[in-house]
């Protein structure tokens, strides 16, 4: 399945679906508060480059109050942002109205930048819609399709990485992470005791369901050093398919 | 059809993503690019004319057949595909400004959109649909992001030029010289 | 062709598995049995007539429109062209350095492999192998890289915790190194 149809998550922010609570967005309608600022100034029908801000100011406040918003640092921010203009407002002007900076001037190229970006998405709603509405291609035969330009990297690439690291590396503290060490002779001790049982056995045999990762690990160099020791054989019919573990003849008369 | 046309419509109907030319042009050396564009043309004709329910598309450099829109309710009634999630506006708020500023980072979009971006930009990250494509000088060195090629096949666009420019959004900055001119031209991804 | 048919082209190029005949009879209620089969078999004449890339083929169970497969071969062919690529020794180096010590920063690599490591860092997230995961405290609060699950699935590791500790590095390499043995917890991901 491709980027496009695969299924997104509730959780995901990019997608329409359930908001998970840090998001103001999707809860109260708006976008943010720029967003709630504009939809102000269309309902109060209001010219955008000469915005009344005591009324707008009051306004705001009030819906952020309905909506409780209270608690949203941006929309705490630009109430602050409101309040200090409508301040700014008030102050006399200096002789020569040319002189005069209007304190809404760079909230206003925010709104139109804001206003511009939504425009755009109006655009970007309906391509996406119209894409939404043509299906691709989602049938795909087994062996015609390859994953494209794999990376050719195995564990023991990185291992041996390691190792270069650890050699090359004056200051060699790259030891933390692993909390347990492994047991590799239990494991031992447990596969030998199941093929005493029995001579054919999987993997889930050997290792349990749910088993901690050093378990894991410690099984699988069991495994390998046993085979090593011709006492079993191991065999994987495919890649991660489950490997089959078979007593060894001579690890039966050993 | 001729045979280079029938190759092609074998590959595209065995990918669910648009094939890049050059890859078309990898199914038979022999074939001039010349011969290639004709054959996608009579491809994209002989769906057009003939009456089918799928055309032949040009996508984000490369090329995909869709099911025509007229089947999409039909099909999805029936239960037989499913149509992929909407974006959220966060979003699409989130991407418009992206495609229109890239390369840009998470504080500059925030700071547009007048709310943190930092969820949304890690969801259209691990979507694909913006990438790193760099770092900002100054503290810190933040990421920029830019659009990818996934981005243009969501939204069936050739490339980021047939999105409208900015001179042509009914919203212009009226002020001459205006210091903040609002939303660059869309840049090649 | 006629429109059920167009109909029945668009759900058989959607779906992503076979469509029995009686699923199909649900893209249009007013369509007789009678009238499904024809449109069917005027699909299937029209790709075999006219010399098609695809075919129409009862696969029991359902019908589906397939590659003709005398097509398969050059496609895979043209895929093929897309060789695997190879980590060099330093992106490989680094890889392991973060495997190991996460979350960590790109002064702290540079130190520990005694050269600047911006380059490979920025190769490795574009992969997706590394991301960031954090930022530190100090000054310039430098980013923090840690591996991805992309990495894990690379490796195919479950955890992080199944890299073998630093002091069973000696065994897991002879282990890992041997041929024909699976190095990785050998159950379906």
């Amino acid at each position: 399945m491709d980027l496009v149809t695969a299924p997104a998550t509730a959780r995901d922010p990019a997608t329409a679906s359930p908001a998970d609570g840090t998001f103001v967005v999707d809860l109260d309608g708006f976008n943010g508060p720029l967003d709630l600022l504009l939809a102000l100034i269309r309902d109060e029908q209001v010219d955008i480059y000469d915005i009344p801000v005591a009324r707008i100011c009051g306004q705001f406040l009030s819906r952020m109050h309905e909506l409780r918003l209270n608690e949203a640092a941006e929309y705490l921010e630009m109430a602050a942002r409101l309040i200090r203009i409508k301040a700014q407002m008030l102050l006399p002007r200096k002789d020569g109205l040319d002189q005069w900076e209007d304190p809404r001037a760079e909230l206003v190229r925010r709104l139109l930048e804001y206003q511009q970006m939504r425009e755009v998405v109006d655009v970007l709603e309906k391509l996406g819609e119209d894409r939404r509405n043509r299906f691709g291609r989602s049938y795909l035969a087994q062996a015609a399709a390859p994953p494209p330009a794999p990376l050719a990297l195995s564990l023991s690439d990185l291992l041996v990485a390691v190792d270069r690291v650890l050699r090359a590396s004056r200051k060699p503290s790259i030891h933390e992470v692993i909390p347990r060490a492994l047991d590799v002779d239990g494991a031992m001790e447990t596969v030998r005791a199941v093929l005493q049982l029995r001579a054919h056995a999987r993997w889930r045999d050997v290792v349990r369901a749910g088993a901690e990762p050093w378990e894991v690990l410690s099984g699988l160099l069991a495994l390998l050093e046993l085979a090593k020791r011709s006492e079993l054989h191991l065999t994987q019919p495919r890649p991660f398919a489950d490997v089959e573990i078979r007593r060894e003849l001579a690890g039966e008369a050993a | 059809m001729n045979s280079l046309a029938k190759l092609l419509e074998a590959a595209l109907f065995a990918s669910p993503r648009p094939i890049p030319t050059d890859e078309l042009a990898a199914l038979d050396a022999e074939a001039s690019p010349a011969a290639l564009q004709s054959a996608l043309d009579e491809l994209r004709e002989h769906y057009d004319v003939d009456g089918h329910g799928v055309e032949l598309v040009d996508v984000g450099g490369g090329w995909q057949v869709l099911t025509r829109p007229e089947y999409t309710e039909a099909i999805e009634r029936a239960q037989l595909a499913v149509r992929p999630t909407r974006l959220s506006p966060a979003a699409l708020e989130t991407l418009a400004i992206v495609a229109y500023r890239q390369p840009i980072g998470r504080a500059e979009i925030s700071e547009i959109r007048g709310v943190d971006v930092g969820a949304v930009i890690r969801s259209l990250h691990e979507r694909g649909l913006i990438d790193v494509v760099g770092r900002a000088e100054g503290l810190g060195r933040p990421l920029l992001y830019g659009t990818t090629p996934a981005f243009l096949e969501q939204f069936a666009l050739r490339h980021l030029e047939e999105l409208p420019r900015v001179d042509e959004l009914a919203i212009a900055l009226r002020k001459a010289g205006d210091p903040g001119v609002p939303v660059a031209e869309p840049q090649p991804a």
